[in-house]
């Protein structure tokens, strides 16, 4: 069942570049066939013949199935001048939307998922960091996160102890702000747009904003998709396939507060396209 | 061997399941089984001890069976958690510190090796040993035809506790049969005495011949072929 | 050497991991390939017209097929010549596994794009055709272990596992389980378990190598 | 050995709640009691390791599906004052939050 919450949310269907005069995309939103048409000066978006909200923001198309509750969520820093902004594309994954926002917000993996990149089997230890859900803007926020990586972004060199913030403005949406090797006190972004296709699939769009003058577009494209194939698997094999709103055949430790916080938030907003409701 | 109890989940059932054969697991090996329908990671540590377990982390519910034997213990390739012998859970790696007790614990099922096959049990109490029929391992195959396709196939002249004996190309041989998920059958190929490679090369031939004429009979279909082995989606199925 | 690399591509990685397990140094061109479709651009046409990945270029020579790089590879930098036999029945055979290769990108790595970038094609089609050669695989595979042999061509690794092993090991990406391939993932192992052996997204460095000790603070511990 | 006082404030069915406490306590191995003030309140007095204190604060911020826990409030405890805590997980449910119920 699609809930009116999740019916009236922004989703990414598309990235901007995409819109060539003339093109027809099909996609699926929530179990729904949809259409982005661009007639050569104007894109739109249809279930049918019913005419979609549509709007184009940080390289990607948007649209929702029914009345968005609310704008789209702000990202100020991805529109500070001197970034580069860098749409992957999108990974389909055999997993509900929300496990895929869920492990982008996990630090813990790092030294097994992203061996050697982001993580090493000698530093595995999770300092503790600050969660909140901000009541006022309806976001969780992790901050103080901190973790020794070998490899942090494609133009790091040897190993750092990166900072990390996450914060989740809708609950299909992740965004990292992460030390930036280049720029010294400020943050590179790097998002990801998941877009719900039905509650066990999604189409996930990796987007960042980063200070990076040197690393060739194409590097900085791959550097992220490897980082996300190495999470697909992962994802097609965690068992639910829909997100447990209640853990109790979990066991989760302090190093899953965001994850922790992250449910707790899709319990109370009641959020629950892609989540298991039923007691465990 | 593991004393833990089976999972709430499981299904119950009265014996011991042939699930893979002996020869080629090699210490540290770690994969996928089915057995009475449960989800199973079988995986001997490198001393070679055997355990299967519900393939599920206690942790985030990842399958154990994409993890890695390290030692004695068994680790999840999600977050690195190590269980011990017992399905114990003694290391997490994001609190190096943290002594886990010992109800932080993967579910085990009971696992036997004997007469040149690994078994597995997911009843309650650990079922008596299988009856003694040794083996020389050959070959394991799938096959896309549900159990009764191959029992009209096959001319069995005796049959204990999922092994089936019979004669294929002049030769005994023993087929011990495990259900796979989706109408599909699992096959673990021994012959009574131990033979040359090149009947061994014979004798899987003629396997594949048997299953090219079970799967005329029974296929299933493409669709569910390919998809088979993706694992419970649904609500009710992850329901404990 | 230069190498016209995407990583998400097993057909490159073929060459990766070769060069890796040989030691040969290269340099690498990331060509966006996703979503950018690069190698349909007039640029990428001029070096390889027939727009496919990888290509090598080594001094004036510009190879573009991945079986063939294997090759060239292996004969300039093996001299031992242990990865491209000549004896005239191995060498056949690994002619004949170079084309298997090709057939194995044809299916699962067909299914692959199709599960991860929705590239239109007949999926189940694709996945139906994996398994067909994987059980081809499964079947050779059982004979060489009652050979005691290990690899594709006998007791050591030659390019047909190289060519082979990639899309084989990435077939669970594209919805092709490898669960009741025994003896396929037995082989796998042992081609992680190589001296050198790299990794690529969807394949998991060699975690469980039993010289890999338990972590330290887990050893104390135990002692204690 | 760690000993802490841990507050869970929001609106949930106490005694399910509670019940859920102590699976989650024998679980992570901890010992100690719950006193239920209210369907708004539940306060536990908890002992074990302190990184499965926190373990705990943490799965019971979740708690059952139908809890809404606001927020949490995990405070150590000095070993001394906490002497004559019990040895197994006790559950103490006021009369008032058993009235709550009906």
């Amino acid at each position: 069942m699609i809930n009116e919450i999740a019916l009236n949310d922004w989703y990414p269907v598309a990235m901007a570049s995409e819109l060539k005069p003339g093109c027809r995309l099909n996609r699926v939103l929530m179990e729904r066939e949809i259409q982005i048409s661009n007639d050569g000066d104007k894109t739109h978006a249809f279930e049918g013949s019913r005419v979609l909200p549509l709007q184009i923001r940080y390289d990607h198309v948007w649209t929702s199935l029914g009345a968005p509750a609310r704008p789209l969520f702000e990202i100020p820093e991805g529109e500070q001048d001197g970034r580069r902004l860098v749409a992957c594309g999108r990974v389909h994954v055999r997993c509900s939307p929300l496990r895929a926002v869920e492990n982008f917000l996990d630090i813990a993996h790092f030294p097994y998922v992203h061996t050697g990149i982001l993580g090493a089997e000698d530093h595995p230890e999770v300092e503790r960091y600050d969660v909140e859900i901000d009541d006022e803007k309806d976001e969780v926020w992790a901050r103080q996160v901190k973790f020794f990586q070998p490899q942090a972004a494609k133009s790091a060199e040897g190993g750092i102890m990166a900072d990390y913030m996450y914060r989740v403005p809708a609950p299909t949406t992740s965004i990292l702000y992460k030390t930036c090797p280049a720029r010294v006190g400020e943050w590179d972004i790097i998002t990801l747009f998941v877009q719900p296709v039905s509650e066990t699939t999604c189409d996930v769009w990796p987007w960042m904003a980063l200070y990076d003058d040197e690393t060739p577009f194409n590097d900085l494209v791959q550097f992220q998709q490897t980082i996300f194939m190495q999470d697909r698997s992962i994802l097609e094999n965690q068992i639910p396939a829909l997100l447990p709103l209640d853990p109790k055949m979990e066991t989760p430790t302090r190093a899953d507060l965001t994850s922790i916080a992250y449910r707790r938030w899709l319990k109370r907003r009641r959020m629950f396209y892609g989540a298991q409701t039923i007691a465990a | 061997m593991t004393q833990q109890s089976p999972s709430p989940t499981a299904k119950p059932s009265s014996s011991w399941i042939p699930v893979a054969l002996s020869a080629g697991f090699r210490p540290g090996s770690n994969i996928r089984v089915f057995a009475d329908g449960n989800d199973i990671a079988l995986w001997s540590s490198f001393s070679g001890k055997l355990s299967a377990w519900v393939n599920r982390c206690p942790h985030r519910g990842m399958r154990l069976s994409h993890g890695f034997v390290r030692g004695e213990m068994l680790a999840c390739i999600y977050h690195g958690w190590h269980f011990a012998q017992d399905a114990n859970c003694k290391y997490i790696p994001a609190h190096p510190e943290l002594v886990p007790g010992e109800m932080i614990c993967a579910q085990a099922h009971h696992a036997h090796e004997q007469d040149g096959l690994l078994w597995v049990s997911c009843a309650e109490e650990e079922p008596d040993a299988p009856a003694r029929l040794p083996g020389f391992g050959v070959r394991s195959l799938l096959i896309d035809a549900p159990r009764p396709v191959l029992a009209g196939v096959l001319e069995v002249t005796h049959e204990a506790q999922g092994r089936w004996e019979l004669t294929l190309a002049d030769q005994p041989v023993i087929l011990g049969v495990q259900d796979w998920p989706e109408g599909r059958t699992g096959v673990h190929l021994l012959t009574k005495e131990a033979v040359s490679a090149e009947t061994k090369k014979m004798l899987s031939r003629e396997l594949e011949a048997m299953r090219r004429t079970c799967e005329a009979i029974a296929p299933v279909s493409a669709s569910a072929s390919a998809s088979v082995p993706s694992g419970p989606s649904s609500r009710s199925g992850d329901a404990a | 050497m230069k190498l016209y690399d995407y990583v998400l591509s097993g057909n490159c990685y073929k060459i990766r991991l070769f060069a890796a397990l040989l030691g040969i140094p290269y340099e690498t061109v990331a060509v966006d390939l996703y979503p950018g479709k690069e190698q349909t651009r007039p640029a990428f046409l001029r070096l390889n017209p027939a727009g496919t990945l990888p290509v090598l270029q080594d001094g004036d020579l510009t190879l573009t097929d991945s079986s063939a790089i294997l090759t060239y590879l292996a004969r300039r930098h093996d001299p031992t010549g242990q990865w491209c036999p000549q004896d005239p029945e191995l060498l056949a055979q690994l002619v004949g596994w170079l084309s298997f290769a090709d057939d194995l990108t044809r299916t699962s790595g067909a299914a692959r794009l199709h599960a991860i970038f929705k590239k239109p094609i007949d999926s189940v089609a694709a996945q139906k055709g994996a398994h067909a050669l994987l059980r081809r695989l499964e079947l050779h595979l059982c004979d060489q272990e009652f050979d005691d042999s290990s690899f594709l061509l006998g007791k050591a690794p030659t390019i047909a596992d190289i060519a082979c092993f990639p899309y084989v090991a990435l077939a669970p990406d594209g919805g092709v389980e490898l669960d009741g391939y025994a003896a396929v993932q037995r082989w796998i192992y042992a081609i992680r378990k190589l001296d050198g052996f790299l990794p690529m997204p969807g394949i998991h460095p060699l975690h469980e190598h039993p010289d890999k000790p338990l972590p330290e603070g887990l050893n104390a511990r135990l002692e204690a | 050995m760690s000993f802490a006082k841990i507050e869970f404030y929001g609106t949930f069915d106490t005694r399910h709640f509670c019940d859920w406490i102590g699976h989650r306590a024998h679980k992570l191995g901890l010992t100690g009691r719950i006193e239920a003030a209210s369907s708004e309140r539940i306060t536990l007095y908890v002992q074990g390791q302190e990184e499965l204190l926190n373990a705990m604060e943490v799965a019971c911020s979740l708690g059952p599906i139908d809890a809404d826990v606001s927020h949490t409030n995990l405070v150590f405890i000095d070993p001394a004052d906490a002497s004559d805590w019990p040895n197994r997980f006790q559950i103490d449910v006021g009369p008032e939050v058993l009235a709550d119920r009906r």
